[in-house]
């Protein structure tokens, strides 16, 4: 039953994704094949070709065995404290992402809340929260790092949380802010009714009836905690994590541990994601979620 | 004189739409006294559940008096005067049943144990022991209103407003019902204003009737029923419940018409 | 009652705090000496803004209208396009939906070498870097929106027995633009911030990231401030461009009926 | 013991082996000093860390440096352990260019992030417009790997003799395939990594101590890196918080490093400073620098430290 | 003897909860032939909701055979062999009253001057002239309620399902809109189901009243109407009108106690 229902399903559309990575690895990096032969002035067979595309140390798109086996290597092959393990370094990335998620939630719920309830704050935060995303991060960046040394705070792990909240909190403020003004007029005027002063009506209508924009917008929000802590990691003088990683690989002609790094991003942040729809899941039958 | 609970005088309310504005109450007055019961009737868009809303501060007429115990309604309502039971059930999905009737309780912070009483001791006056640990999606649409019956009545408020509240329930049920709301009320010395579209449930229930005819919403009737507090069901087969529930008909089939 | 926000405070209010902002930074600077390397005062970048506005225009046109908003348009509709896709056949939307999760974080520093690798150093690189980025924060909205229709409604169209089209036209998607509008305002956002942090591995020599990062090597802080002030200002033009829609179209929705 | 903060101006690499040596073999400590090495990264610009109070000295170019200083950041030499420069464009033979001649109408890629000033002051010189117009050359701003080359999206990419040339000899184009330009033959190599502090804390003599202790120690350790390649490379290595760094190359890299700071006793030669300084001023119509710098350098740290 | 167009026989139905699982129906026995109008009455939460919803294909027995015109539910669903009206109004908030009727026209595909022509009719029939161009929230409950009837009747479906459709109504409009639906049904030969809790509206009406009683809903008697077709008004006068009445108020009574 959770063959037919979950397993195959994913095994099938990841056989397929991998068929057409296949193929297009195949086609992408046959141009340097072709290079390479006319450089050497021979010209090779179909099958030389194919082979040749399936083990370039540079290669535009690496094959899927080309990235496993660097990620075997760099996972199982290396002890979990070693620098060069992606656990590792994953580790340092993880950290900073959840601290700077979890500062994001705080702050995009808190602003969201501001907003909502308070007309000052509708009118004059809203327009620079919005700004706020519109300034590039990376100019933004060195600023952060040079704050939170003056504030004592040092220049590892807080100007890279904070970075990384400052993406992650945009996301969870509008859908919160969509979310917390949902309830419908029915469902407001019973609590008048009631005479229920505006905290009432937060903590017993808005909150719970926010919950759907909620959750979707956590996983936008650990996404973009991810990108931020990546990003610190270069902006910062903190180089290290899977960020620091891909750029070094990138720039000392190690693609593959580049795209190494690249999936281990994506696995970490698709593991992370999946934590919270699971928790959604669970909370949605605490709400008495309807089954559809 | 008894000074009246609920002094409506020259109220008007227009709501502005995308399609021009629409009068929805025209110059309405009425004096509901401390333990009145008064019955709403009118046809459908008349204005009855507008007025009701006015009464609770959650409309603002337009023009007007309106005073609740000598208060604005709004102030009214932020002293917890009124229990409201809105024509539709309303039930916040996320709450089970038990959790919708306490929701008001929990507001007006009732001790844990007099929550708990409480809820028990309305879910079973509205028959819905049981349904406790429902959701609202699980009951059907007779229950759901009867739990937003019980909501209403768990708190205890002074003037109770009641629209439409056993539109969706059987005859049999209703009249059970109906025993209730008068039990209470007379227990109680409630003040309640009911909207109905039942002529014999409005005439058993009340001490006056207010009929009301539509575009623009306005009374064209105050009808004071005669019957004694005391109202047995059989009293529905009494001359004067007849003639008033004729008057009643009459009042209600000229607004049709006109 | 909540009191309605008049346009003019609506732009009163962030333009009032804004300049208040800006006052407080420009005799912030002065008084407590902050090199211009560190923090430009607006006097400074107000005069960047003037005497490079020919630079400043390329750059914009570089990054916004051919980076960003062809990401955009790219990223948004491939994201509802398989939002549709899989919302149509459980299927794949039990498969694909576990592994987009993976590609919900791809970091734009591990994205940006690769896309410059692929699509050459000008706009078309951006655009592929910000439609990825845009790509799951729609997808994922999308799909929220395209559940967010409730049982009844969804009943109703059983009883007409219409096709999956007609329900997904008629019901689903008018009970998922509030949604669909909340994934479109994160990813105005976002786009702006991938099609400039991309060209930081490399571009052309124009474009707003370009600038950012040259003017920032020789500390020309005042240009820098200039580019991060049309950033703000195009971010907050498109996501004002966005709500206005949203509010047209999703006038229904409690949120703005209010 | 007294702080002292470096930031470096790119990642942990043998480009930095010195300090990396002094810091591991504890001649920052001998000196009396409690050294943090701070390396750097795409989006970090060591003079604002060096203004915002995060380091006390910085490892940069002359160029940035002086440009830099132009624009109000006033930041002085006070050591140049490279004497001579790595920088070159290397070209694919294919695309065509075998001489400067050949720059006119072809792409090349330049690092930015104020390291594009002794390229622009080179094509200053030999007359060739960069700003894309008509019979100069396209200018790319290429980013942190030799790929523009690779994929021929470039002509010419630049290179350091230590670092990227290897790369694009590493991924498979010979060395008779490839034409270079070094900056050093081409007469208009500028001082690469040399040491600058803030003018103002110049004027405590607490702190001028502590960087004469402080660049004696690391030319100690630049002189043991040169000589012991290998472990210089481990060492630089140790430091590597990301793993990623490769041993083969990162020895490689120490060996070139070696020739650049062949002849360097620390202190700078001024010669070099003033070809230097006349390269950046006669770069054509868009000089790098505008005027002749002062107070741009001190020989008092130097000369504190070696005398 | 005629083939009956809905035929139930030995139906269960069984939900599962949070909470245990609650037996909706339980050994449902019924034949409805073409051109019946079968009444469904019984107390609140007995299950004709559910059962109304099987017949629609809505809901799918746990037990039993179901067919409907000798197809299976579904397929007569698919068939567009319904119109069906909810216990609540269920409207699109994001359509106007005219395009809430027109909503299953278009899924239909009728054309354009057809849709409009239909859409005035059937608000017309209602009572709604007028609020064509309103959205849901502006009109009274009744109004919405009508609204929702007009919809169902709007494409002509040969079975209609009807789920208390005037429990909001006043009895003048109700005993028009009762006046209308029999003229209706007289005139097309409709197959109608409905569900009321009035006994006159279901004995007024209907050639087949079904009587239900609650945990487990099952049918507990089922009355032939022995009254013409031709129904005026003072009819509910008459002596059978009366007995009738009366078999089935002891039915629904029985019901409550047992
Ligand atoms: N989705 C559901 N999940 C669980 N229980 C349900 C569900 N729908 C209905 N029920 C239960 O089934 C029983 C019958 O419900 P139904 O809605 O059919 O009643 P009804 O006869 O229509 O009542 P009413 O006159 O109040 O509308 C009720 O006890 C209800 O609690
Ligand atoms: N929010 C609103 N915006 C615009 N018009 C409204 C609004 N609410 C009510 N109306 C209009 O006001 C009139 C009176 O509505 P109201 O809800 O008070 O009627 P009612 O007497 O309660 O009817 P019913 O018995 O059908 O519930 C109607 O014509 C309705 O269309
Ligand atoms: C923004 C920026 N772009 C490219 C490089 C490339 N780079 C790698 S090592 C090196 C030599 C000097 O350290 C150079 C120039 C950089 N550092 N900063
Ligand atoms: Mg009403
Ligand atoms: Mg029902």
């Amino acid at each position: 039953m959770t063959f037919r229902r979950s397993i195959l399903p994913i095994l099938t559309v990841v056989v397929a994704l991998v068929v057409i990575w296949y193929g297009a690895a195949i086609k992408m990096n046959s141009t340097w094949t072709f290079d390479q032969a006319a450089r050497a002035g021979t010209s090779p067979s179909l099958s030389e070709v194919i082979g040749d595309t399936m083990q370039q140390s540079r290669p535009l798109l690496p094959v899927p065995h080309q990235v496993v086996s660097e990620l075997w290597k760099t996972t199982v092959e290396k002890k979990i404290t070693s620098k060069r393990s992606l656990v590792y370094q994953g580790f340092i990335t993880l950290k900073t992402t959840l601290w700077g998620f979890a500062l994001g939630i705080v702050i995009g719920v808190g602003l969201a809340a501001i907003i909502v309830l308070s007309r000052i704050g509708r009118l004059s935060l809203m327009p620079w929260a919005i700004i706020s995303q519109t300034i590039p991060i990376v100019a933004l960046a060195p600023i952060i790092v040079i704050l939170s040394n003056a504030a004592g705070a040092g220049t590892l792990l807080v100007p890279k949380a904070i970075i990384a909240a400052y993406l992650s909190f945009f996301p969870v403020m509008v859908s919160m802010v969509k979310g917390l003004s949902s309830p419908d007029h029915m469902q407001l005027d019973l609590l008048r009714t009631y005479g229920a002063g505006p905290r009432a009506v937060f903590w017993k209508l808005r909150v719970p009836a926010s919950m759907p924009y909620f959750f979707a917008s956590l996983k936008v929000s650990v996404a973009a905690a991810f990108v931020g802590a990546v990003v610190g990691e270069l902006s910062t003088s903190a180089i290290a994590g899977l960020g620091a990683r891909m750029l070094i690989g990138s720039q000392f002609g190690e693609p593959m541990i580049m795209w190494a790094a690249l999936f281990a991003a994506a696995i970490l942040a698709g593991l992370l994601i999946v934590t919270i729809g699971g928790l959604e899941q669970i909370l949605r039958r605490a709400m008495g979620g309807r089954p559809v | 004189m008894k000074k009246p609970v609920i002094d409506v005088s020259g109220v008007d309310l227009t709501f502005p739409t995308n399609d021009g504005a629409v009068q929805a109450l025209k110059n309405v007055d009425l004096q509901i006294n401390k333990g009145d019961f008064v019955s709403f009737i009118g046809p459908s868009g008349c204005g009855k559940t507008t007025l009701l809303r006015c009464i609770a501060g959650l409309e603002t007429p337009t023009d007007g008096q309106l005073t609740v115990n000598g208060l604005t309604p709004t102030e009214a309502r932020k002293a917890r005067s009124y229990g409201y039971v809105f024509q539709a059930a309303g039930l916040y999905p996320w709450r089970t049943i038990g959790g919708n009737v306490k929701l008001p309780l929990e507001i007006m912070r009732f001790s844990k144990e007099e929550q708990a009483k409480r809820v028990r001791k309305v879910l079973e006056l509205v028959d819905l022991e049981g349904f406790e640990k429902k959701y609202p999606w699980q009951l059907s649409g007779g229950m759901q209103q009867r739990a937003s019956i019980a909501r209403a009545l768990a708190f205890d408020a002074d003037i109770l407003l009641m629209d439409e509240p056993f539109g969706a329930l059987d005859e049999i049920v209703r009249d059970h019902l109906n025993e209730q709301v008068l039990k209470l009320w007379a227990r109680t010395e409630k003040t309640i204003a009911f909207v109905t579209h039942s002529i014999p449930e409005a005439v058993y229930l009340s001490t006056k009737i207010v009929v009301m005819s539509p575009r623009p919403g306005r009374i064209t009737d105050i009808i004071e029923s005669p019957l004694p507090k005391e109202r047995p069901l059989e009293i529905r087969d009494s001359p004067e419940f007849i003639e008033i529930a004729h008057r009643v008909r009459d009042g209600l089939r000229a607004g049709h018409e006109g | 009652m909540r009191q309605k926000d008049t346009q003019f405070e609506r732009i009163a209010y962030p333009v009032g705090f804004g300049l208040l902002v800006l006052v407080l930074w420009e005799i912030g600077v002065h008084l407590f000496n902050v090199s211009p390397a560190l923090l430009p005062a607006p006097s400074a970048i107000g005069a960047a803004i003037a005497s490079s506005a020919a630079i400043l225009w390329g750059d914009w046109v570089q990054t916004v209208l051919k980076g960003a908003l062809n990401g955009i348009w790219m990223g948004s509709l491939a994201g509802i396009a398989l939002a549709l896709v899989v919302d149509r056949f459980v299927f794949l939307k039990r498969g694909l939906m576990p592994v987009a999760n993976f590609f919900a974080a791809l970091p734009i520093v591990g994205l940006a070498p690769i896309m410059v690798m692929w699509f050459g150093f000008d706009w078309h690189s951006k655009a592929a870097v910000v439609a990825i980025m845009v790509f799951f924060p729609m997808l994922v909205n999308t799909l929220a929106g395209l559940s967010a229709a409730d049982t009844m409604q969804r009943d109703l169209m059983r009883t007409y027995a219409a096709g999956h089209v007609a329900t997904l036209m008629k019901l689903r998607i008018p009970a998922a633009l509030p949604f669909v509008f909340t994934g479109l305002k994160i990813s105005t956002t976002l786009a702006l911030i991938g099609a400039i942090v991309a060209e930081y591995f490399g571009s052309p020599i124009r474009g707003m990231g370009f600038r950012i990062t040259t003017e920032m090597g020789r500390l020309a802080t005042d240009m820098v401030w200039a580019e991060i002030f049309i950033s703000a200002l195009t971010g907050t033009a498109l996501y004002g461009l966005v709500a206005l829609i949203e509010k047209r179209v999703t006038f229904w929705h409690p949120s703005h009926r209010g | 013991a007294d702080d002292v903060t470096l930031q470096l101006k790119w990642v942990t690499q043998a480009q930095f082996a010195g300090y990396y040596v002094a810091l591991e073999k504890g001649l920052y400590e001998e000196a009396d000093l409690n050294v943090t090495i701070k390396p750097g990264g795409p989006d970090v610009a060591p003079v604002q860390v060096l203004l915002g109070g995060g380091a006390d000295v910085m490892v940069d170019w002359m160029p940035s440096a002086l440009a830099a200083r132009e624009n109000g950041a006033p930041v002085v030499n006070i050591a140049q352990p490279f004497k001579s420069s790595g920088m070159m464009l290397t070209c694919l033979k294919e695309s065509g260019v075998t001489s400067p001649e050949d720059f006119a109408g072809s792409t090349l890629g330049v690092w930015f992030y104020g390291n594009e000033y002794p390229f622009l002051s080179w094509m200053g010189k030999l007359g060739i417009a960069t700003d894309g117009s008509e019979g100069g050359v396209n200018v790319l701003k290429q980013g942190f790997n030799v790929d523009p080359l690779l994929q021929k999206q470039a002509a010419c990419i630049s290179t350091m003799t230590y670092n990227e040339y290897w790369q694009v000899i590493d991924a498979g184009i010979s060395e008779d395939e490839l034409v270079t330009f070094k900056y050093e033959d081409q007469g208009v190599a500028t001082l690469e990594d040399g040491l600058y502090v803030l003018e103002d804390s110049l004027e405590d003599a607490e702190f001028k101590d502590k960087m004469a202790r402080f660049v004696k120690a690391s030319m100690d350790g630049w002189t043991w890196a040169a000589e012991n390649p290998e472990e210089a490379a481990e060492i630089v290595l140790e430091y590597d918080e990301t793993g990623a760094q490769t041993e083969k190359h990162q020895i490689r890299m120490m060996g070139e490093v070696a020739k650049l700071i062949e002849g360097s006793t620390g202190a700078l030669e001024m010669a070099d400073y003033d070809r230097t300084v006349e390269s950046l001023l006669s770069g054509g119509s868009d000089p790098v620098i505008t005027k002749t710098p002062e107070g741009a350098y001190t020989m008092e740290i130097t000369d504190m430290a070696f005398n």
